[in-house]
């Protein structure tokens, strides 16, 4: 069976600068992988590359079989990629039930009409903000924007969702409603890579990692094995982390 | 045929690239688009005239009353219109947008002010409008004069912004606003002293500019564009690329209107401009990104 | 954006149009009650502010307020039955801009109600008001308008008059004047000619270039520059390479500065020197002295009319400044025109139309009789000498100095 | 339901404002037909600009081309076409120059925009000047104010049903999401360049029309007279005074701008710049947002902040 998402020899140049240097992986049907790695190591400039906010030098990604490393995000994005992005990024001046609308009415699908506002609705209330539509995204706390941001990416029901850090700056609390509900987008079939830092949600959710560092991959393969690589702990200590 | 071209294109050039460097500054390091630069220039065409008519004052000697009269006016500006938008403004985008509207506005104040006390009419007065050969090619000595002036304060600033420590002050609030405070460094005094000097350089240029051409009070916006289009091609708050944009612009519309066709020199100038704006909008020393 | 939104911003619109609404119900009303008058009420728009207000601030503006202090220093206008009636005026911007002054022009007839506009500066701006000064019955005597389809707009609009010539007048003049100077032997048979890329250069160097031709001139240098230029070092080292005797060029005031700079710096000082609009401004002289001499250009005075030297102190004396040498004379004429057809005919304005179409007239440019609708009468070629700007052609006409050339070169 | 109701009530509106002149002198025809200009002008300027956040400085660039088709065309085409032409000729330029720009942003949109009115101009007068070898052009069509005027108030009524329309259609929804994040906006599946291109065309065809109809008023044409900068800085403060990113926005600030405007040359003539200049500076301190923003924001209950005034004020 071919793999979902197909990363082959992907590299990415910036000036002198080498982000990422030959990287493959690949993530099946239904699968949660983590892409780990300290910062600066290349793991949004990968993801940047899968959901086409840049170009790769050279290297090919594929969905399905399909080539999309060279075309345009919103291309991408109707082919079934959604993402969500390190650093919030609400649309101010729309309200909370227009920001999921407009990957509705634009992703796969193309909802547009009254069963557009029921579907974001829905979606909202998945997130676990029913009946909060009609609010300004500048009245959400963060975690809501978060959440607001998760139905965003899930309306434009995505074959692959890109989870950049989505689970950072969350408290404990807040943190286990994540991870329930990133496990029941598993549940419905959906593949996610998720690019994260929190060791227990990476447990928790993945079954596979692949670790990055200085633009490589040096670690790939089972959680559990992946994060007692004596070549992972070192990077992640080298770069300050525990 | 060459050299005479080179050199009136050159001299032309310095008019440019003088009355280019005032908006630099002042767009480069203080981030608002002055759209009123060609209004104080001649605002200053007039404070000379005054003062060459009235007072028989040399305009060289205007320089030292004129040019520090810009600075002050300016500071002053600074402080009454720009200072309140820069503290609402949430990001450089917005500054910039809002700093053209409202010194749109400032144009027709002193547009206005201008025609209220001198009228509409063409105004002049003659000064060193005498030749100098220069390599065999006659130019008049005013025009030097503004070439002079430019490569004089141009390389004097050039020299104080890249080896003094309030030079480096500037630049780095032209480089990285925001993490200017981190070392200690007042964005806001930065700013206005480098929209006063601009202020103070379009003084210069306005002197200059009016011992060799005729002008009247409604003229100012062709002046703006002028140096809007030299610091584009020079790239925004880059003095060393106001200087050679506005030379280089000298010598497209001199060689334009040599080989081709006179009727195509503002023709082409736009071109470069549009062409270079899509193409590379920091411009040929404008910081990348 | 919500309904209610919606709807509450659509009602506050309805009220805005509402209050314009009520502000332009005001307009349908009007002064009336012309009975008992107490003054003659003259109107006008120029542009006071904007591109055009360096021409109108020279030729049109100070003109027209010369003359209405003329007018009410003396009692105000002279009307039939000998009594008196002072001049109130209403003056307004048109900014700069056709609609402007299109709207300016209705306002003054429709709303102010005014007995007679004064036309705006500039040819473009004159054509524009044409149609509704026709209309509403207003004579419209525009000077700052050179047009060679005068004839055409005199039919259109038959209430217009045309006192400034046509491009071709002042090309054919200037070529007839040349070619008696290359006959004498003061000018070769070449010429170099530049022309600005705006209507009126466009005009005369259509002209000029066929007259030119025909007059067994030769064309060495032709070119055709765009309004913003302020440099001209290129095209005078180009004018002065060729072996050429004439330069001329058809600019506009700040090139017609500049050209006068500049040739002086580059000591290019051929034998017969023409330059365009801007020669004939006092500031001209003021800023290249004696230089000025033998430089020719549009326009012109007789020296010796007493009326001309009168209305020159007069002007100095209230302006503040001299008049300039070409169409101020004619504005203020077209003014004491005006002023004399009301003192035969009172205020009907077609009565006042007629009369100027067929009168004849005591002017500070002298008599003058209009031929249909036209001043044919005027000065088409000027010339520095001793310090004035002088008519040199048509060379047959009274009061005509002869053309001095060549030029003497620079000091 | 309202948005019949207010239908209606345009409908009565639009009615009224149309039988209007039969009741007006000359001079109230006159400043209907520059009131019902510049409505139309702003409205179309806040239709690309509003949302997209892009400002434009090219308004008289294509009320410009309008002008001057309408001034090359109008004695050997019947009118009707003559303005389809002037159509296809701004349509034509505003895809060429909104492929060529749309990736431009902020203040060198702006710049560019400015520098492409010039450009035009010089290459028509460049293009008159050498190869028809005149410049002014005369327009003699038998049109009137009041012809003109309704004429206006036609495309005023399309323009506005325009922006009605779009503001409630996906590209509406587009549009606003690419003004707040472009980059959002494409991974949401926003074909982010054609939206702009698409706005940015309707929204220049709309201004070439504007010139098309109102020149045959001005009888006599010539780059100078058209392309004058002014009506592109006076489209934008009247938009930006009203709200450009309100349906009625532009023609609230339109309206009353242009009486004002009126009101200042008729009386102040010889301060009007100054008293103009003033008038603008204080409308971008105190009312950026436009009029209707700060009303709403006046009755909007303390410590809901509309959207567009967080993100002037608030974090970026």
């Amino acid at each position: 069976m071919s793999s979902h998402l197909q990363i082959t020899h992907l590299r990415k140049r910036f000036g002198g600068l080498v982000a990422v240097k030959d990287v493959s992986f690949d993530v099946a049907d239904g699968e949660v992988v983590g892409l780990l790695g300290p910062n600066g190591s290349g793991k949004t400039t990968v993801l940047n590359m899968i959901s086409g906010a840049l170009l790769p030098t050279a290297g090919e990604i594929t969905l399905r079989g399909v080539r999309i490393s060279r075309l345009r995000p919103d291309r991408i994005a109707r082919h079934g990629v959604a993402r969500t992005f390190q650093l919030v990024r609400p649309l101010p001046s729309l309200t909370v039930a227009e920001n999921v609308l407009v990957s509705l009415a634009f992703g796969r699908f193309k909802h547009w009409g009254p069963d557009a506002r029921d579907l974001a609705e829905e979606k909202l209330a998945f997130v676990g903000l029913g009946g909060r539509g009609g609010e300004n995204v500048a009245n959400l706390t963060y975690i809501d924007q978060k959440r607001m941001e998760l139905a965003r990416a899930l309306a434009s029901e995505p074959a692959l969702l890109l989870l950049d850090e989505w689970l950072a700056g969350l408290t404990p609390s807040e943190l286990q409603i994540g991870i329930d509900l990133v496990r029941r987008l598993q549940g419905a079939g959906m593949s996610v890579l998720l690019v994260e830092h929190i060791m227990d949600a990476v447990r928790a959710l993945c079954a596979r990692c692949v670790v990055m560092n200085a633009g490589e991959i040096i670690a790939h393969g089972p959680t559990e094995t992946v994060l007692k690589d004596p070549g992972v702990v070192a990077a992640y200590l080298g770069d300050g982390h525990a | 045929m060459l050299i005479d071209t080179l050199i009136t294109g050159l001299v032309a050039g310095g008019t440019y690239a003088l009355v280019a460097m005032g908006l630099t500054i002042q767009f480069g390091i203080s981030r608002i688009m002055n759209l009123a630069h060609g209004d104080t220039i001649i605002a200053a065409c007039f404070a000379s005239f005054i003062l060459f008519s009235v007072f028989g004052l040399s305009p060289i000697l205007a320089l030292m009353i004129v040019v520090p009269a810009g600075y002050v006016l300016s500071d002053a500006i600074y402080r009454l219109i720009m200072r309140p938008l820069v503290a609402r403004a949430p990001n450089a985008g917005a500054l910039e947008v809002d700093s053209i509207l409202v010194t749109f506005g400032l144009l027709f104040v002193i547009q206005g002010v201008l025609l209220v006390a001198f009228g509409g009419n063409y105004t002049g007065y003659t000064f060193l409008n005498t030749p100098v050969d220069l390599f065999g090619t006659i130019v008049a000595a005013n025009r030097l004069l503004a070439l002079f002036l430019a490569l004089v304060f141009g390389i004097t600033l050039i020299f104080v912004l890249s080896r003094t420590r309030w030079g480096m002050t500037l630049r780095a609030v032209s480089i990285a606003p925001e993490n200017a405070p981190l070392v200690g460094i007042d964005i806001n005094r930065a700013a206005r002293t480098a929209f006063a000097l601009g202020g103070a350089l379009a003084a210069t240029a306005g002197v200059v500019v009016s011992m060799y051409q005729t002008f009247t009070a409604t003229i100012g916006v062709i002046f703006t564009m002028k140096a809007l289009i030299v610091v584009i091609l020079g790239g925004k708050g880059s003095l060393t690329g106001a200087l050679i944009g506005g030379l280089l612009l000298g010598l497209v519309e001199t060689f334009v209107a040599a080989y081709i066709d006179p009727g195509l020199t503002l023709a082409a100038t736009y071109t470069i401009f549009l062409l270079l704006l899509i193409l590379r909008p920091t411009g040929f020393f404008g910081q990348a990104g | 954006m919500s309904q209610t939104v919606l709807r509450r911003a659509f009602l506050r619109s309805v009220s805005a149009f509402g209050a314009a609404a009520l502000f332009l119900s005001a307009m349908s009303e009007g002064a009336t009650a012309q009975d008992d008058r107490t003054s003659v009420r003259i109107g006008y728009a120029v542009s006071l502010s904007g591109a055009n207000a360096g021409g109108a601030g020279i030729t049109t503006i100070p003109n027209y307020r010369l003359w209405v202090e003329d007018v009410n220093a003396a009692g105000g206008l002279l009307l039939p039955d000998g009594s008196r009636l002072p001049i109130e005026v209403i003056e307004y911007d048109d900014r700069s801009s056709s609609e402007e002054a299109v709207r300016a022009v209705e306002r003054l007839a429709t709303q102010d109600e005014v007995d007679f506009i004064l036309p705006p500066w500039g040819t473009g701006f004159n054509l524009a008001i044409a149609p509704l000064m026709a209309r509403a019955g207003y004579p419209q005597i525009a000077v700052t308008a050179v047009t060679d389809r005068a004839p055409e707009f005199v039919e259109r609009w038959p209430s217009s008059f045309w006192l400034l010539g046509g491009g071709a007048d002042y090309s054919t003049a200037l070529a007839a004047v040349m070619a008696e100077a290359r006959d004498a032997g003061a000018i070769n048979n070449q010429v170099a000619m530049i022309s600005v890329a705006d209507g009126f250069g466009i005009d005369l160097v259509n002209a000029a270039r066929p007259a030119l031709a025909e007059a067994g001139f030769e064309l060495v240098y032709d070119e055709v520059f765009p309004v913003g230029t302020s440099d001209f070092s290129t095209i005078l080292n180009e004018a002065r390479a060729t072996t050429a005797d004439s330069f001329v060029a058809f600019s506009y005031p700040p090139h017609t500065f500049a050209l006068m700079q500049q040739s002086q710096v580059v000591d290019y000082s051929p034998p017969l020197f023409y330059l365009g609009v801007g020669a004939g401004f006092p500031v001209f002289q003021n800023m290249n002295a004696e230089n000025v001499e033998g430089v020719m250009s549009l326009g012109g005075i007789d020296p010796n009319n007493p009326q001309n030297a009168a209305y020159r102190e007069r002007h100095q004396e209230v302006i503040g400044a001299p008049a300039d040498y070409w169409a101020s004379v004619i504005t203020y004429s077209s003014l004491q025109m005006l002023q004399q057809a009301i003192e035969r005919v009172g205020l009907d304005r077609e009565a006042v139309t007629q009369e100027l179409a067929t009168g004849t007239f005591e002017t500070a440019a002298g008599t003058i009789t209009l031929e249909n609708n036209q001043l044919r009468d005027l000065w088409w070629v000027g010339q520095w000498q001793g310090g004035t700007f002088v008519g040199v052609a048509p060379t047959d006409r009274e009061g005509a100095s002869a053309p001095q050339l060549p030029k003497p070169g620079w000091n | 339901m309202s948005t019949t109701v207010a239908f209606i009530l345009a409908a009565a509106a639009l009615a009224g404002l149309a039988v209007a002149p039969l009741f007006l002198n000359a001079y109230g025809i006159g400043l209907l037909v520059g009131m019902t200009g510049y409505v139309v002008l702003a409205s179309a300027w806040a239709m690309f600009s509003g949302p997209t956040r892009y400002v434009s400085l090219a308004t008289v660039a294509f009320f410009g081309i309008g002008a001057y088709t309408v001034a090359v065309l109008s004695e050997t085409l019947p009118y009707p076409l003559v303005l389809l032409c002037a159509c296809a000729i701004g349509l034509t330029v505003a895809l060429i120059v909104g492929l060529s720009t749309l990736r431009l942003a902020g203040i060198y949109f702006v710049i560019f925009t400015f520098g492409l009115a010039e450009l035009i101009r010089q290459l028509v007068t460049w293009y008159e000047v050498n190869v028809t070898g005149t410049l002014g052009r005369y327009i003699f069509l038998p049109f009137e104010g009041i012809h003109i005027y309704w004429q206006l108030l036609a495309l005023a009524a399309v323009t506005l049903l325009l922006s009605w329309w779009i503001s409630r259609s996906r590209l509406g929804l587009a549009l606003r999401a690419v003004g707040d994040d472009e980059v959002v906006a494409a991974h949401a599946g926003i074909n982010v360049s054609r939206a702009k291109l698409m706005l940015f065309a309707l929204s220049a065809t709309i201004i070439t029309l504007v010139g098309a109809i109102q020149a045959p008023r001005w009888v006599y044409v010539e780059p100078a007279i058209v392309f004058n900068p002014t009506i592109s800085f006076l489209t934008l403060i009247m938009a930006l005074l009203g709200g450009a990113t309100r349906l009625w926005g532009p023609a609230l600030g339109a309206v009353p701008l242009f009486l004002l405007f009126e009101w200042l040359s008729a009386n102040f003539p010889n301060y009007f710049s100054i008293i103009l200049g003033i008038f603008f500076i204080c409308i971008v301190f105190f009312l950026p947002q436009g009029v209707l923003a700060k009303i709403e924001g006046l009755r909007r209950p303390a410590g809901k902040v509309p959207p567009e005034d967080k993100e002037r004020s608030g974090a970026a």
